[in-house]
């Protein structure tokens, strides 16, 4: 067993680790804003972490996991900070938590 | 040398100028407009190579791929396909004539590539020899007359092309779903193929793939219960594409219910209940047109009544009546190619689709009128007009039918000839009645087409039984089957 | 709500009946008759490694032809629909999410060269015309979805679109020519897991792509015209 | 850094694509080669104005240096954000304080907006909801500080500091 | 010159088209290539006036050839019909003198002689019938050049028309079935041995088509207002023409080829008729008596003769009927007096309305001075029409009556001798409101027809007074028509009937003679004697008051408005009831029929979706509806 | 497929489950599309996990164009859910 | 044969959604849910456990451990067909709304006889 098998386990687990706690996440927090944290950012490692694990277990798909990990981390901010704009305008509502929304004056202009 | 008498030519010229056409639109739109007319015409060029052949009793075969059937798919011409291509391609050449002349909103450079694809698939579907390509063709099929349906972009275009857009994809559904289940029973794909295989199977087997397809095709076909997108779809599209859809299109629906009846299946179990769909076809769309006050949806009701008519002739199965059954196809599909492009001059000359709007036409347009009286009279079976006979044929074919639902159809189908009758007269007796309206011209180049698609209606009077003799051929080597099997898989084993 | 058990009852008796049917034919059991022949002689008779290729292409390729003139049609179709005539498009340039523009103009390329490479190494990999061609489309939907204001070029997309398709119908007629067969393979096999190998499945398959991404476009951008001109305040 | 000319951003996009390519073919055959940078000329040839605005300019080493450092400093920031993440999805308190805020930005070219925008997407606590003109409206999980310059140190600052060097 | 049938036949088609070509020179052209078209038959006819021809074969239809031929009965038919449209002819070219229709009025009329000419000629059940469908194709266009009603007129005559059409249809193909063939001798055989069941069922479906051409009741719906509403010249050859091709197709199929030995054999017999015999006869009878009455009440000049016409269709199924030798013969002769004096009165007619513009009984009167040989000609007709001797309505009237007596019924002959008295009543109604009376001012100016339009009345006159005083002409032919049919023909001469077997002696010449002797003394005194003063109609007064123009003194409106009251619900009734029955009917139908096509796409697709259902029940039922 | 293959199989499929939850709770449609999103992205990891354990590279040809699939797809999502179609 | 059975209630639920819904929408998943089902059933029919997909690559070149390719073949076909169809559906729909401005299909049904 290479230690490229088991740091890529290691990476595999750690992806799934932060899919979990995405999913978690998506589940426990109040509104459509915190939520997005969680799953921008943990789905984001935890698809990056996993599939550079695998890929480093096999070398003929090694290449591809470096596309597809680098195409994730380009695009999932980008869909995410979509979708939380999207969800904004379709006055998705708040946790009665938040403090501030500066955007809001901005937009009532 | 290369040999023209290959079916794949049929659908691959087509293809060819098609895909030119929208190169081509692009800067030199206004030669669009001749594409289907060429497309046929070479079509009738590559067809009468095919029909030397054929009418010497071979079935000519075209291969893909360079391999021999069933690994491939083939297509394969007897003298039914033959028969078929023939119609879609004559009326195609004619019809696109008319278009040409006929088309004026735009896009119509576009029109007519799909004009040039309706022309193509009808072929297509006419000289197929895999179950599936057949699948594919009739999706191009369906695909490009939603799209002429919906041509006009108008409130009632829109509603029937989106009516009939939600049945022809449940219809497409179905047909695949049957063509799948057959192949898992069969394991291939190939008509021919697949009818030695299910040569051993019982007919209670048989029957949800059959159904599938058949019900699939139905719906294309104009039979009762699935065709009520039909009396809303025909009149909304253009009258040229009314004519290649009432013409052409159910006919060549029909004509695949055939081959997967007869060829395929082999089915002759299925034939009462066959008997009875197209019973209840005729009456309905007979009993519904006489009711019709917009001259082309009365067309198209009529042409479900004739649909029913000559499905009903089929099923009774016999030799006489399946030939009985194509004469009456043929007589149909020029009769409503007529009376869809004059009904189109009329309603551009009258402005209104309302029957009692065109009260004096005839007066002012003799013979744009006498066209439609004779393709009427053709199709209602008076004599001396080919249909007289081909309803005679037909006549007599029914009372081969085994016991009393014989007598019953003979009788409604005389009833319903005095119905289909009432209602031609009708538009015959406005046409000619003293009007205070003053009709303009009509273009006489869009004459041209109805015109000789009744000098073609004049030559089958005049030889009524060299057509129903011929008929009688094809229908005779369409029951017999092996001709057309050891044809396609002479190849093998 | 009795019309609603009455039809859901005739479905199950529908699904039962072909289930009932389906029986018969033992799930997990090779109905392979001509499947065998293509598993047998795809590779000496076509070079692909990709049977399904192979099958979809080349044996069965009329029916390719077929599915490329039904996406054909539909576009036409579509075309036609949302005709809208010598009438300028209005135009109203939405506010877009910046963060979408901007990664639209980075990924864009990147989503077409995807393509391309899908619809080039249609005959190794699972890829092909359909699915490259589809994936470029998807990078123009990006592009129509970040900047309201994209309209493509018809008159070049149509141009792509008929070159591709030529492709297929002169690929196979060449076939006709040489061999008295649609279709039939006239270009050397190759090498098996090469680029330049598969016979004319790569150049058909480099045509369908084009044909498949332009036809989508030209969609998108119907569809998508359509829905801004409504925003605008509609035609007509 | 300038705008520039049309060639230089064609050359530049037309050296990434082909790059791409090879990495998705995984391949040196010629004939992947030749039909890797036709199709990456030609991509180039139609897309080169959009995907870029300063063309070869972006190949100056000393940018590359900032962007090959600025790399694990990313990943560092998206581990540690995660990390947060972790802490209080996991926390049964569920410590939050959410808030819109507003901060500005330095950065002048669009590709380095969308970096900041994104580097501030996956790192910790904040997501960027708009971007407009030079401020961006940030969705931050734990509000530190409501002003605009507080918000600006706390959030920005991390990244802009490289993002300048590369993208300027 | 030797004329082959089929030429006969194509001769009034090529002629239409040559005339139609024709009119694009000139309207002379046409009229001349139309008129000696018309002429030619009697050219090409004359050679067969003693031949039977059989198996002329012209077209193969399922294996079967069809064939024309000619004998005795359709001999003295085409002589006749072609007389007919050549009269006709004449007065077509006057009636479309100014219409734009014209053109197409001579290129139908010509065919219809053609068809008419193919129904006599045919020798099989389908050429008959293909030439008998083309009749009704160009009587629906002719019908429809005519009055402002017309357009009601066509559907319901082509409604009629159809259904006729079609259970003949019917017939012709279960016989076909039967048999194999078509031909009539070979179908005369079949019958002979066929069974009873077979026999009634073709013959009835026969006798429809028949029926419905020859408007008898209760089949006649279509004809009061189409022989109304057609042009006057078509009127005379639906009346003269198309009606006596009905019934000579009637007389053929019923003694030629169903044959009274067939049906004596399988039902029973009822003074001395088989069953289905006598029940015609009772059509005809009743077709006389409500014909008659329905006439004398109408207000119309053309509905009087519609009506007429009908009634008197009635008096010639029922001679035929009787299907004895003087029945058949009376039968026959009827055919051919009723076509000359019924075309005398639409022709004198027309001539009125083609000068006064006007149909209307309470409009017209007193154009006896304006319009005399119009009003002699007219007189002849009436004379002939109420079956008085010299005119040549007696003659066949009086061997109808005697065929009567002859078979003992006499309820029958009550009806139709009451039959004869009515019609008396509404001939005289028409001459008295056209021709006696006040003359309208607005009618002072009118003349006379042209001299070319008064030819066809007065050959007609000429013709009824000819075979009214020497029956024996038209006999000759009418005897060697029976004696085709099989009858042994009754024994004539040239003035009238020896004695012989339910027939007494009758010398019709000595009749006429006699009667116009006495009609001339009378006429003696009347002119002899002296007269009262001649006063100027308007020098008089009504009731006290002074008359003005305004004011009709004379009674031409609601002349017989007693008979109305009784007439009434009974004309109601059958003019429109089972048309209306009938579109009724299939509206009730159509009314199902909308719940299939809702519009609803969900209904739709449902339909579909129960056939699915449908079948899989079947499928997995096991196949037990299989 | 080993234990631990399995294992990490598990661990997917559960997170899987949890985020269906989202998605058919909602409440709201951002939030499903929020859900769906992570979904795409959880099976692209999938897809190159199922090419490594059944050893089929070209399985990682299908998951890069899936996720530019589903990127776009979130996109259009999103600009639907701003302004409608 | 869970396989088989869930294609046929997918497809079963398309036609469901075809005669019960009213919106248009709706109507036209119906129809992508019809597709879909028929084309997971092709897959199924040429799924055999233990076999891996009908593509040749370095190690995997033993054709007996493949599945038939026939059915993967006409999936692919009917995917597009599919996809094309629902286009041209789709297209209608927006027409239809721009014309009778309501998604309700009992709504749009002004040609009847
Ligand atoms: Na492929
Ligand atoms: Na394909």
């Amino acid at each position: 067993m290479g230690i490229n098998i088991i740091i890529g386990y290691i990476l595999m687990f750690i992806g799934a680790f932060f899919f979990l706690l995405s999913a978690i996440g998506l589940l426990r927090l109040p509104d459509l804003y915190t939520r997005m944290q969680a799953a921008t950012k943990s789905t984001t490692l935890g698809a990056i972490s996993s599939i550079i694990g695998i890929g480093l277990m096999r070398e003929d798909i090694l290449i591809k996991s470096i596309i597809l990990a680098t195409f994730i981390l380009l695009t999932a901010p980008i869909s995410g900070s979509a979708l939380i704009r999207a969800g904004y305008k379709a006055k998705s509502p708040m946790t009665d938590k938040t403090v501030v929304d500066k955007f809001k004056e901005k937009e009532g202009e | 040398m290369v040999n023209l008498a290959n079916p794949t030519l049929l659908v691959v010229i087509p293809l060819f100028f098609a895909f030119l056409s929208i190169i081509v639109s692009s800067f030199l739109k206004k030669l669009i407009k001749f594409v289907p007319f060429i497309v046929s015409a070479i079509n009738l060029v590559v067809i009468y190579f095919i029909g030397v052949k054929v009418l010497g009793g071979s079935v000519v075969i075209g291969t893909t791929a360079g391999l021999n059937p069933p690994y491939i798919i083939n297509l394969a011409v007897d003298k039914l396909n033959f028969i078929i291509a023939l119609m879609v391609n004559v009326l195609g050449l004619l019809i696109s004539f008319y278009n040409i002349f006929y088309v004026k909103e735009e896009p119509t450079d576009k029109f007519h590539i799909l004009f040039t694809l309706l022309i193509m698939s009808s072929s297509w579907i006419s000289v197929t020899g895999d179950l599936f390509n057949m699948f594919v063709a009739f999706e191009v099929l369906s695909l490009s007359s939603f799209g002429l349906v919906g041509y006009l972009r108008s409130k009632d275009s829109i509603e029937a092309g989106f009516k009939y857009v939600v049945l022809g994809i449940l219809a497409g559904s179905l047909i695949l779903l049957g063509v799948v289940l057959v192949y898992a029973q069969t394991g291939t794909l190939n008509m021919a193929h697949i009818a030695s295989k299910l040569y051993y199977i019982g007919s209670l087997e048989k029957l949800i793939p059959y159904i599938l397809i058949f019900l699939g095709l139905a719906v294309e076909g104009a039979l009762f219960p699935v065709n009520s997108w039909l009396p809303d779809a025909h009149p909304a599209a253009p009258s040229g594409v009314s004519a290649m859809l009432s013409g052409i299109v159910t006919t060549t629906a029909i004509y695949a219910i055939i081959r997967v009846t007869v060829t395929v299946f082999n089915y002759s179990a299925f034939i009462p209940y066959l008997f009875i769909i197209a019973l209840l076809t005729l009456f309905f769309g007979e009993v519904a047109a006489f009711f019709q006050k917009d001259l082309k949806r009365m067309l198209a009701y009529s042409t479900i009544g004739q649909t029913g008519l000559f499905v009903l002739a089929f099923s009774v199965g016999t030799q006489s009546s399946i030939s009985a059954s194509i004469a009456q196809m043929i007589n149909h599909s020029v009769s409503k190619a007529v009376l869809f492009l004059v009904a189109g001059i009329m309603i551009e000359v009258a402005a209104s689709r309302n029957i009692d709007d065109l009260k004096g036409f005839g007066r002012s347009h003799i013979l744009t009128s006498i066209l439609f009286v004779f393709a009427a009279l053709s199709l209602i079976g008076i004599p001396p007009f080919f249909g007289f006979f081909t309803k005679l044929a037909i006549l007599q074919s029914l009372l081969d039918f085994p016991g009393f639902l014989g007598y019953f159809a003979f009788a409604l189908v005389l009833i319903m000839a005095i119905v289909e009758g009432v209602y031609f007269y009708k538009v015959f007796k406005i046409l000619f009645a003293k009007g205070e309206k003053t009709f303009g011209e009509e273009n006489p180049w869009l004459v041209a087409a109805p015109f000789i698609l009744v000098l073609i209606l004049v030559f089958l009077s005049a030889r009524p039984m060299n057509i129903i003799n011929f008929t009688y051929d094809t229908a005779g080597q369409l029951i017999q089957r092996t001709t057309y099997l050891t044809s396609v898989l002479g190849g093998l084993k | 709500m009795i019309r609603k058990i009455v039809y859901g009852v005739f479905i199950l008796i529908i699904i039962a009946a072909i289930s009932l049917f389906i029986s018969n034919y033992k799930f997990g059991v090779d109905k392979m008759d001509v499947g065998k022949y293509y598993l047998d002689n795809t590779v000496p008779q076509t070079g692909a490694a990709n049977v399904v290729t192979s099958v979809t292409l080349f044996y069965r390729g009329f029916d390719t032809l077929g599915e490329v003139t039904v996406l054909f049609t539909a576009a036409l179709g579509v075309a036609v629909l949302y005709f809208m005539g010598e009438k300028k498009r209005k135009q109203k340039l939405q506010e877009s999410n910046f963060v979408t523009k901007i990664g639209t103009r980075v990924v864009f390329p990147f989503i077409l060269l995807t393509g391309a490479y899908i619809f080039m190494h249609g005959h190794l990999t699972p890829g092909g015309g359909f699915q490259g061609g589809a994936l470029i489309a998807t990078g123009f939907l990006l592009l129509y979805l970040a900047y309201e204001e994209t309209s493509i070029d018809r008159k070049k997309f149509y141009l792509v679109e008929g070159l591709g398709g030529l492709t297929y119908v002169i690929m196979g007629l060449l076939g006709f020519f040489m061999k008295d067969s649609f279709l039939a393979n006239v270009l050397p096999n190759g090498s098996l897991f090469n680029l330049l190998s598969g016979g004319i499945i790569l150049p058909i398959y480099i045509g369908v792509g084009l044909k498949v991404g332009s036809e989508l476009s030209n969609i998108i951008d119907d569809l998508m015209c359509e829905v801004k001109c409504e925003e605008a305040g509609g035609e007509e | 850094m300038k705008k520039a000319n049309y060639v230089s951003k064609v050359v530049f996009e037309t050296i990434v694509l082909f790059l791409t390519w090879i990495l998705l073919t995984e391949s040196f055959a010629t004939s992947e080669l030749i039909f890797g940078f036709l199709i990456a000329l030609v991509i180039s040839i139609g897309t080169a104005d959009l995907f870029t605005e300063h063309g070869l300019a972006h190949l100056n080493p000393k940018r590359l240096f900032y962007l090959i450092i600025y790399i694990p400093y990313y990943l560092y920031q998206v581990i540690k954000a995660n990390i947060q993440v972790a802490v209080i999805v996991l926390s049964p308190s569920l410590p939050i304080k959410p808030g819109i805020v507003k901060v500005k930005t330095n950065l002048k070219s669009d590709v380095g907006k969308l970096s900041l925008a994104n580097s501030i997407t996956l790192t910790p606590g904040t997501i960027t909801m708009d971007v407009q003109d030079d401020e961006l409206f940030v969705h931050w999980i734990k509000v530190e500080d409501e002003s605009v310059e507080g918000a600006t140190e706390s959030i920005v600052s991390p990244f802009e500091k490289f993002l300048k060097e590369i993208f300027s | 010159m030797n004329f082959s049938l089929l030429m006969i036949l194509l001769t009034p088609f090529f002629g239409g088209l040559l005339a139609y070509a024709g009119s694009a020179l000139h309207k002379s052209v046409r009229n001349i290539f139309f008129l000696i078209f018309l002429f030619l038959p009697f050219v090409e006819l004359y050679q067969y006036a003693n031949k039977t021809i059989d198996n002329f074969y012209y077209l193969t239809v399922l294996g079967q050839n069809l064939s024309l031929g000619i004998n005795s009965l359709s001999f003295m038919l085409s002589i006749l019909f072609a007389l007919i449209f050549l009269l006709a002819g004449i007065f077509l070219l006057f009636e479309f003198d100014k219409s734009d229709d014209g053109d197409l009025a001579v290129l139908e009329f010509s065919f219809l002689e053609g068809a008419v000419f193919g129904v006599l000629f045919a020798r099989d059940i389908l050429s008959f019938f293909i030439f008998f469908e083309l009749i009704a194709v160009l009587v629906f266009f002719l019908v429809g050049k005519g009055y402002k009603d017309a357009h009601i007129a066509q559907p319901k005559y082509i409604t009629w028309a159809l259904i006729g059409a079609n259970s003949m249809l019917a017939a012709i193909m279960l016989l076909f079935f039967k048999t194999g063939s078509f031909g009539y001798s070979e179908i005369a055989g079949y019958l002979s041995t066929a069974p009873t069941s077979i026999v009634l069922t073709t013959f009835v479906l026969f006798a429809i088509g028949f029926l419905v051409e020859a408007s008898t009741m209760p089949l006649h719906v279509w004809a009061p207002i189409t022989y109304t509403e057609a042009p006057d010249s078509v009127s005379v050859v639906l009346s003269s023409v198309v009606k006596k091709v009905g019934l000579y197709l009637f007389t053929l199929f019923t003694f030629s080829i169903f044959g009274l030995n067939l049906f004596s054999k399988i039902m029973p017999k009822i003074f001395g008729s088989p069953l289905i015999l006598y029940i015609l006869q009772w059509v005809g009878a009743f077709t006389i008596i409500v014909g008659t009455f329905v006439a004398i009440v109408q207000e119309d000049a053309k509905k009087i003769l519609a009506w007429s016409s009908i009634a008197q269709s009635g008096y010639i199924l029922l001679g035929l009927s009787l299907g004895t030798s003087l029945g058949v013969a009376g039968g026959l002769l009827h055919i051919i007096n009723h076509s000359i004096f019924k075309g005398i009165l639409f022709f004198v007619v027309g001539g009125v309305i083609y000068r006064t513009g006007t149909k209307d009984l309470s409009e017209l009167g007193g154009l006896i001075k304006k319009m005399p040989v119009s009003f002699i000609a007219m007189l002849f007709a009436i004379i002939a029409t109420a079956g008085i001797p010299p005119l040549n309505g007696f003659a066949s009237k009086y061997l109808i009556y005697e065929a009567l007596i002859q078979n003992k019924e006499p309820i029958l002959l009550t009806v139709a001798l009451l039959g004869g008295t009515g019609s008396f009543m509404y001939v005289y109604r028409l001459i008295h409101s056209i021709f006696l009376g006040q003359l309208p001012k607005k009618y002072e100016s009118v003349k006379e027809v042209p001299i070319l339009m008064q030819i066809p009345m007065l050959v007609l006159s000429l013709l009824a007074l000819l075979f009214g005083i020497l029956p024996g002409i038209p006999m000759y032919f009418v005897s060697k028509a029976e004696a085709f049919l099989g009858f042994e023909p009754i024994k004539y001469n040239l003035t009238g009937f020896p004695e012989q077997s339910g027939l007494h002696a009758v010398n019709i010449l000595a009749i006429s003679l006699a009667l116009t002797g006495g009609f001339v003394v009378a006429a003696l005194i009347f002119y002899l004697l002296p007269r009262a003063r001649k006063v100027h109609q308007l020098d008089n007064y009504y009731a006290g008051e002074v008359l003005t123009e305004d004011v009709k003194y004379n009674y031409s409106f609601g002349f017989y408005s007693f008979f109305d009251d009784i007439i009434r619900p009974f004309n109601e009734w059958s003019v429109d009831k089972i048309y209306e029955d009938f579109t009724g009917f299939v509206k009730t139908i159509g009314d199902y029929l909308r719940r299939v096509y809702t519009g609803n796409l969900e209904t739709y697709v449902s339909l579909g979706i129960i056939v699915l259902t449908i079948f899989s029940l079947i499928y997995i039922l096991g196949g037990v509806l299989w | 497929m080993k234990v631990v293959d399995l294992i990490y199989l598990g661990l997917l499929a559960f997170a899987t489950i949890l985020m269906v939850v989202r998605l058919t709770k909602g409440p709201d449609t951002a939030n499903r599309a929020m859900a769906l999103d992570t979904l795409t992205t959880l099976f692209v990891a999938l897809f190159v996990f199922f090419a490594f354990v059944f050893g089929r590279s070209f399985y990682m040809d299908v998951a890069v164009v899936y996720a530019i699939i589903s990127f776009v797809g979130v996109l259009v999502v999103a600009r639907f859910i701003e302004r409608g179609l | 044969m869970i396989f088989y059975i869930s294609a046929l209630l997918i497809i079963g639920i398309g036609i469901y959604a075809l005669i019960i819904k009213k919106n248009l929408i709706k109507i036209i998943i119906g129809l992508d849910l019809i597709e879909t089902g028929i084309n997971l059933l092709i897959v199924s029919i040429g799924y055999v456990n233990g076999k891996t997909a009908p593509i040749f690559s370095k190690g995997v070149m033993d054709a007996n451990l493949m599945v038939d390719p026939v059915p993967q073949a006409l999936t692919l076909t009917s995917i597009v067909i599919g996809a094309s169809e629902l286009a041209l559906a789709a297209a209608f729909v927006v027409l239809l709304y721009r014309k009778y401005g309501t998604l309700n299909v009992r709504k749009i049904r002004s040609l009847r006889w």
